[in-house]
């Protein structure tokens, strides 16, 4: 699953499938960071208090 | 108890005493698959009535199957936020529900399915890229996060929960980018759900099952993603509709339904079309060429040439047809029929790639291998079922998932 | 449904809550958790490499030496050590304990293997040793000058010693011969062959 | 596996040739693999799908009436197909990389411990030569005593098959290098069911290498191999006389027969 | 400090933040994954140094040489040896197998005294001094009766130094009733008795033959020795053709060149009918025939009567036309065999159903001998051969006492040896003498290496006689049927934990000795046979003590082999290589001097079975597979695993019939059907199969155990059970090849 396994390959299937896959991951992760990280900043902010 | 502070403004639910029943009745249901469930784990899968001919059994069909009937909730996405239909807001987050509690289930059946399910995740950590199955596990795993992201936005809007200003703005931001996750989304269930039908595909010791394709991939592997894609819609149709029933309540506009039934109607005339041009190579060519003929494929009974046709016909070109047509979809019955027809339409052809693969005799000597499962397998086959009406009790009951329901029901 | 929660302290009290939670898991995950992990073993008689390495012609392979068939003999049998050890040799205690409890009595001496590979490994000392030329030091460290025998700790879930893997319990290893992981096999062997992967079966059985 | 690739040509590529005639299907290479190879067994065997058994004598019967009736036996082993690109229908499939196929033998691999029992490999394989670990393998009393150390005994949820004993290609190859030379000779390895088989039919060797046995016998014209046609490329070769096996093993049609010959 | 709804949700969310930086989810992960490839119940064999022991396999008489891997003192292998004379590497299922039974749970442990009714299974165990005690006391008491004649001993064989200790015994003490277990060997060595006058088992050369011509032998189902017999039917491939007679598509038939269906027992008739053809076309060898056979043209006796030549009798009654009509072969077929086999250069004909596990009729026996002396293949290369047995036992006559004598006058209970035409042993005798009392009651029986409970036909008359003998003493190192009827088990040492000498296995050519070895130490508190006999002997003493002079069977074994001894301990087989047949001129004992053909005319015919045609229209045959062990012992785990599921499902047992005939009774394939003879009925399921004659009924042997463990017990059924003992009127041997019966739906 890692480039440092023993059984990663450099080749082009390794390539593609986890290019796709870390792709995937990365904007899942990156996309929840952004939106935690605003959530935090726009909660401090005093935005979306409670009642409206 | 009163849990009326919890339920969403403006909209109108049963008591809770008789919510409190029915989720026990589920509950009830839910239990004995659990233990059947953990049968499974602490005996081993002797409790199941698979054996070698039959390695994938009913599990594995159910397991494609609401993956393929969960389908509806990235291809509603990809329709609302990639290619703007946005009518289709009233009834996406139903559809992402759906989708939650199919893929949730798909992922519990496989702990189950599997033979050691403390070592699943040698999946990812020995993963093989060469492998269908891989492929299935990382889109799969993935993109069910990328439904839970979706379904979270709806629990944050919790009249209680929203009311904390960190999930307020968490659900607001989340909701913002919803495009990009939808987009991933659609990225990743195209790759799985057509890894479905490459794990089939992909079996040149099977016949049956084995299609040619291009690069890795059979065409089994692009017929399993527009298939989900025309039946998805089917299934989040048929369930809305259950939903209306059960409720007595119109949850969603005709025209948010007549759209997405529209829209799967031409891809299961599509399908189909794809499917019968695919049957008749795969018939004429591929299997003769490994030494097999047609009738070499359908046996008596369970696994008789009826359950092409029944495919073919009443799961494919019927629904098709009735949903095209202005008149069939709009019609009740036709829609009804429809739906119902197109759901055990796809589930079809998914049994047919998981059972009829296993049970054809490949070897000269070998006879037509007849199964039946056993009630553990019943039982947590059952399980997902009663743990999806739960949750979509739970999550009608104290979320806003139909946009429209206040202004087709209004109180007083 | 109560609703004052959220009056009911600062936003620091909460951080220190987070803290405080994240220490003890801490301290659960680093310090208790591993002595837990591992339970502990005396060997039988307390052995002193050193001194036999000292005293024998061959080195390692006096005692641990490769049968007619290629096999390894490992951890040398109770009728190997009598071929000196018929009476005691010396004035060591422990000896003298081996020689009245084991020799005396004809039992075999249930020597704890720091080095066990599972069963599913296929170890050949023939291809390290023999092919390779490798020095047993690489995979056992200096255990031939040891004086005493150290305590053999043991997984409690997996059966492992801890010498395979978890002597550091982050997995950091120092030497060559802190980890007998596969991993630490594959790095060795793509290291040697020029980063060829090896087929399952060649150490799998 | 490019990145194998060069290493084919020193590679060896261990088969079997099967002589059908001479087999008498008296079971022996059945039982001398499940003894070589610590297979456990358990109450009821009689359901054929649910038990372990690596090398399995199957028999065909010509399906014609009394008195042409013909019945052949056919041994079969794991074939340890080599495939295009050298994946085996099942190597292809693991998910986790717990069966491989190794270029230096020829021989397809199977790794209990790394296997979590997902079964695609089963459902890939058209031979049936893969089995399931259903049970937790449980000797009876006293038996445990002649399970042989060079073969780990599997634990339930997990797949098994033949390994043409590899363990006896791993001492035969310990026991080369301590004498310090590096080629294993045909003698020194063979599996276990060609060394117990009563009738002498099965021969087991290097099939590439023109001065094994294998070698010459393959290429028989009267050999052939089960389900050719799959393009599986199994290293198992049979040998017969009798045409309609020939037939058979590979599901010709009977219009593709009077076409072919 | 209070903690509220969110401080806690605080601390917990630092808690898991916390863990996720420390090794423990991630080792426990690793660690927990680890545990189930190392799962504490599944075993882990121990490694050590390896050996392999040499020694020769008894399970059957077969004689095969085997390789025994150890690993420090465990067997955890056994293969056969390359290059050995009879099995060259080859082993067979069931000898691959020994491990399953020296370490199983159906070895008897130690001596064991029977504590409930017969049969029951309640036992008590006893120490080896209470048990010899115990023999001793009975055995003595028998005799000190005067009825010393009446303790039998039954043992699976009578050459080697145990079966020749028991009836050395036999005689000290007074008894000549020492019986062998009944198989195909007493069918040969009778017809070489009465046709050849001599006295030697079978031996065939079938590697060198060119057309072996078997009348229902399977020679890859087990008969004679089986690897060697395996291994020349490998051999002939190519350079012989085999042709096989028998109602059912056996493995054998299935092998051979041509499969030639015959009715059930009526194998005699149409030898006969071969030798009908041959003699008509001329085709006999006529140097034979001519100048070392009697009886073949018609002659006149001293009495100036005219007696009928064999040449005549054939010619007059065995026609192609009356031979197709009873066993169903085509005169076509019959004349083409008939031509092909006398026109082969060195063609054999053998006799003996399946593995030969029973005898056939002496008429059946001495009609097929016939075709081989026909032409003229005995004794000659790829023939057959009077092998004479091994000759290494050369004690003194054993000393006998008064009553000794008295003992040895009485009639043998089997009433065997009483002419010329009679079996030397006839267990099946046994069963009605005992259930009779006539011509006297069993006291005692012994019984070695046998379980005549499960292998005899008519199970349930065997156990009604078993029932009638108050003492039964079984030596048997398993639980087997007739070790669970005895009163009390003296467990021998199981094959890989002794020495034991192994004279020529049935159908080897050269004469050979063969001694089995100690492969590992003696599992269990068991003892040698022969050490049981030489202590009891010496415990009733006087003359019986001075019969047995030796200290223990081991230094008994050595005397006797003497020179042998360190040979054998070194090859492990000695081959009289040396050996050759003696020519026609030397070869015949009879009073003729010559190969006798007028024993044959001399004699009945074929032996019919029993039940009534109307009430039982159909006739059930018990066949023979490698698969299923049905002798003394019976199959391990590991064989009874290889069965097909086409003969035994669950605990169900298939039975085959011909597809026309299944339709005639409304029979389908997998059902159930109720399967009736005269001797009993029972549920059995239905193999419509193409490979059997109309209106035959096969059950395979081996199967419906009662004893061993429950991997055997309880499964299918015993075919002994649903056949009766039929004796042949000339040998008095059991010659019943079936029996009539009926399949009903179920």
């Amino acid at each position: 699953m890692f480039p440092f396994s023993f059984e990663w390959a450099w080749d082009m299937s390794h390539y593609v499938f986890h290019g796709g896959l870390w792709y995937a991951l990365a904007i899942i992760g990156l996309g929840m960071t952004y939106c935690i990280g605003k959530a935090v900043i726009d909660t401090i902010q005093g935005k979306g208090g409670g009642h409206h | 108890m009163d849990d009326s502070a919890l339920i969403p403004k403006g909209v109108k639910r049963c008591p809770f005493r008789q919510f409190a029943l029915w989720i026990g009745i589920a509950g009830i249901v839910l239990l004995w698959g659990v233990y059947a469930m953990f049968l499974c784990w602490f005996k081993g899968l002797n409790q199941t009535n698979m054996n070698d001919a039959y390695g994938f059994a009913l599990w594995i069909w159910a397991d494609l199957a609401v993956i393929a009937v969960g389908g509806g909730a990235f291809f509603s996405g990809f329709l609302r936020y990639l290619v703007g239909k946005d009518e289709l807001k009233n009834i996406i987050n139903y559809a992402v529900l759906i989708g939650f509690i199919c893929y949730s289930s798909a992922l519990l059946i496989l702990a189950i399915d599997v033979g050691q399910p403390l070592r699943a995740w040698f999946i990812f950590w020995h993963a093989n890229v060469h492998s269908m199955l891989t492929e299935v596990a990382f889109c799969l795993s993935c993109y069910f996060a990328v439904l839970t992201i979706e379904y979270i936005p709806l629990i944050l809007e919790n009249r209680q929960i929203n009311k904390v200003p960190f999930f307020h703005n968490l659900a607001h931001n989340m909701h913002e980018i919803m495009a990009i996750f939808a987009a991933t989304g659609a990225f990743l269930s195209f790759f799985h759900q057509g890894s479905l039908g490459g794990v089939a595909g992909v079996l040149f010791g099977r016949p049956f099952s084995y299609r040619e394709g291009v690069l890795i991939w059979p065409w089994a592997f692009f017929l399993f993603t527009w298939s989900a894609a025309a039946y998805g819609p089917c299934f989040t149709i048929l369930i809305t509709k259950i939903t209306e029933v059960i409720t007595g309540k119109k949850l969603v506009k005709d025209n948010v339904i007549e759209l997405l039934a529209k829209i799967s109607g031409w891809m299961i005339i599509t399908y189909t079309a794809a499917k019968l041009i695919d049957t008749i190579y795969w018939a004429a060519v591929t299997a003769p060429s490994m030494g097999f003929t047609i009738d070499h494929f359908f046996g008596t009974s369970i696994y008789g040439i009826w359950i092409l046709g029944a495919e073919l016909i009443l799961g494919g070109i019927a629904p098709g047809l009735i949903l095209i047509s202005e008149k069939g979809r709009k019609s009740p019955f036709g829609l009804w029929v429809a739906v119902i027809f197109g759901v055990i339409g796809v589930s079809l052809n998914r049994w047919v790639m998981v059972l009829q693969t296993m049970a054809v005799p490949v070897l000269p000597f070998e006879e037509w291998y007849l199964y039946i499962p056993s009630w553990q397998e019943v039982a947590t086959t059952v399980l997902p079922v009663a743990y999806g009406v739960i949750l979509i009790m739970i999550s009608y009951r104290y979320m806003p998932i139909f946009p429209q329901e206040q202004e087709l029901n209004p109180i007083d | 449904m109560d609703g004052k929660g959220q009056e009911s302290g600062p936003r620091g009290i909460l951080v220190l809550y987070f803290f405080i939670g994240f220490t003890i898991s801490v301290i659960i995950g680093w310090i208790i958790f591993p002595k837990l992990l591992y339970s502990q073993k005396k060997q039988p008689i307390d052995f002193n490499h050193a001194l036999h390495v000292e005293s024998v012609a061959e080195g390692c392979e006096s005692c641990h030496f490769f049968r007619e068939d290629g096999s390894f003999s490992g951890i040398p049998k109770l009728a190997q050590c009598i071929e000196c050890h018929e009476s005691a040799m010396g004035e060591n205690p422990e000896e003298a304990k081996f020689v009245e409890e084991y020799v005396a009595k004809g039992i075999e001496v249930p020597w704890l293997s720091y080095s066990r590979q599972p069963d599913c490994v296929f170890f050949s000392h023939a291809a390290h040793i023999k092919m390779a030329e490798l020095e047993c030091k690489i995979c056992h460290g200096p255990i031939g000058e040891s004086e005493h025998s150290r305590i053999y700790e043991e997984n409690r879930l997996t059966g492992y010693s801890r010498d395979i893997w978890g002597k550091n319990i982050a997995g950091i290893k120092q030497n060559s011969w802190d980890r007998m992981k596969m991993d630490d096999c594959a790095e060795c062997h793509a290291d040697m062959g020029g980063g060829r992967k090896d087929a399952c079966f060649v150490c799998h059985k | 596996m490019k990145n194998e690739q060069g290493h084919h040509k020193t590679g060896k590529k261990y088969g079997m040739v099967i002589d059908l005639d001479k087999c008498t299907g008296c079971g022996a290479c059945m039982v001398a693999c499940m003894a070589e190879n610590n297979v456990p067994f358990k109450e009821d065997e009689t359901n054929k799908l649910d038990n372990i058994m690596w090398m399995r004598v199957y028999r065909m019967s010509n399906g014609k009436p009394f008195p042409d009736a013909d019945i052949c036996y056919i041994p079969r082993p794991c074939m340890h197909c080599e495939a295009k690109h050298g994946h085996s229908p099942c190597v292809s499939v693991c998910p986790a990389t717990a069966t491989d196929y190794s270029h230096e033998t020829g021989i397809v691999s199977q790794i209990y411990t790394r296997c979590f029992g997902c079964r695609y490999c089963m459902a890939a394989c058209p031979y049936h030569a893969r089995y399931f670990n259903w049970w937790d393998p449980v000797w009876p009393e006293g038996m445990k005593n002649y399970l042989s150390p060079d073969v780990s005994p599997r634990m339930r949820g997990v797949v098994e098959k033949c390994s043409f004993c590899f363990h006896r290609y791993q001492l035969a190859k310990d026991k080369a290098l301590t004498a310090g030379h590096r080629e294993i000779e045909e003698s020194a390895y063979q599996t276990a069911c060609t060394q117990a088989c009563p009738a002498g039919a099965i021969t087991f060797g290097d099939l590439d290498n023109p001065k094994h046995a294998v070698y010459k016998l393959k290429h028989d014209p009267r050999a052939f191999r089960l389900l050719e046609r799959l393009g599986t490329n199994p290293k198992v070769y049979y040998v017969t006389d009798r045409e309609w096996v020939r037939w058979m093993a590979d599901n010709y049609q009977d219009q593709e027969q009077k076409a072919k010959g | 400090m209070k903690i509220d709804r969110r401080g806690f949700l605080s601390l917990g969310v630092g808690a898991a933040a916390g863990i996720v930086v420390t090794p423990l989810p991630w080792k426990l992960t690793d660690d927990l994954s680890i545990w189930t490839q190392n799962w504490p119940w599944t075993p882990v064999p121990a490694d050590g140094e390896k050996a392999y022991a040499k020694s020769v396999c008894s399970l059957c008489p077969g004689g095969c040489g085997i390789s025994v891997r150890k690993v420090e003192d465990r067997a955890i292998k056994i293969e056969g040896i390359e290059g050995h004379p009879v099995n060259d590497g080859g082993i067979c299922i069931l000898g691959l197998s020994g491990l399953q039974t020296l370490y199983g749970p159906t070895r008897v442990k130690q001596p064991l005294m029977r504590s409930g009714n017969r049969g029951e299974g309640r036992w008590q165990k006893v120490d080896w001094d209470t048990a010899l005690a115990e023999i001793t006391k009975r055995l003595a008491e028998i005799r000190k009766a005067g009825q010393a004649h009446t303790v039998a001993c039954v043992a699976g064989s009578d050459q080697g130094t145990v079966p020749q200790l028991l009836k050395r015994f036999l005689a000290a003490y007074g008894s000549s009733n020492f019986i062998r277990t009944p198989s195909i060997r007493d069918s040969y060595e009778l017809a070489f008795k009465t046709m050849q006058g001599s006295e030697a088992s079978a031996g065939f050369d079938l590697f060198n033959s060119d057309f072996v011509l078997s009348f229902g032998s399977g020679v890859i189902e087990g008969w004679g020795s089986p690897v060697y017999m395996f291994r020349a039917n490998s051999e002939l491939r190519g350079k012989g053709k085999i042709v096989q007679i028998e109602p059912r598509l056996s493995n054998t038939a299935a092998k051979s060149d041509k499969w030639v269906p015959i009715n059930p027992g009526t194998e005699a008739v149409l030898a006969l009918g071969l030798a009908h053809e041959i003699i008509k076309e001329s085709l006999y060898n006529k140097e034979f025939v001519e100048k070392y056979a009697a009886g073949f043209e018609s002659w006149e006796d001293a009495k100036g009567q005219k007696q009928k030549g064999f040449k005549d009798w054939v010619l007059e009654n065995y026609w192609p036309a009356s031979v197709a009509n009873i066993t169903g072969v085509k005169p076509a077929v019959i004349h083409e065999l008939a031509v092909s086999f006398a026109k082969a250069s060195k063609p054999v004909a053998l006799c003996g159903r399946g593995q030969g596990n029973t005898p056939v009729s002496l008429f059946e026996s001495m009609a097929i001998h016939a075709l081989n002396a026909l032409v003229g293949n005995i004794n000659q290369k790829g023939g057959i051969s009077a092998v004479p047995f091994a000759d290494y036992i050369n004690w003194p006559k054993a000393p006998a006492d008064a009553v000794a004598e008295a003992g040895l006058q009485q009639p043998r209970i089997d009433g065997a040896q009483s002419d010329p035409f009679a079996s030397r042993y006839l267990l099946n005798r046994v069963v009605n003498a005992a259930e009779s009392g006539k011509p006297y009651a069993l006291q005692a029986l012994l019984v070695w290496e046998a379980d005549p409970i499960y292998t005899l036909s008519g199970s349930a008359a065997v156990k009604a006689a078993f029932d009638k003998i108050p003492f039964v003493v079984s030596f048997s190192s398993h639980m087997n049927e007739t070790a669970q009827y005895a009163d009390l088990i003296l467990p021998d040492h199981f094959y890989l934990e002794r020495y034991q000498d192994i004279p020529t296995p049935l159908g080897m050519a050269v004469p050979s000795i063969s001694l089995s070895r100690p492969v590992v130490k003696p599992q269990f508190d068991t003892k040698y046979t022969g050490d049981v006999l030489i202590q009891v002997a010496k415990g009733i003493g006087g003359n019986l003590a001075e019969a047995m002079p030796w200290k223990d069977y081991e230094q008994c074994l050595k005397e006797t082999l003497g020179d042998h001894w360190d040979k054998l301990n070194a090859k492990g087989m000695l081959i009289a290589e040396q050996y050759q047949p003696p020519a026609w001129d030397k070869a015949f004992k009879t009073a003729s001097g010559k190969f006798e053909f007028c024993a044959l005319t001399a004699i009945g015919e074929t032996v019919s079975i029993e039940g009534d045609k109307e009430s039982y229209p159909l006739t059930l045959i018990p066949y023979d597979s490698m698969r299923l062990a049905n002798g003394f012992i019976g199959d391990p785990p590991f064989v009874i695993k290889t069965v097909s599921d086409r003969i035994l499902k669950k605990k169900d047992i298939f039975v085959e019939i011909n597809p026309e005939t299944a339709k005639q009774y409304g029979l389908a394939d997998g059902k159930s059907a109720v399967l009736e003879t005269p001797r009993g009925s029972a549920r059995v399921r239905v193999n419509v199969f193409e490979g059997i004659v109309p209106g035959v009924i096969a059950m395979p042997r081996g199967l419906g155990h009662k004893a061993y463990d429950k991997f055997l017990a309880g499964k299918g059924l015993n075919v002994n059970e649903f056949i009766g003992s039929v004796e042949d009127p000339v040998s008095g041997l059991d010659a019943a090849w079936g029996i009539r019966a009926k399949l009903t739906i179920a």
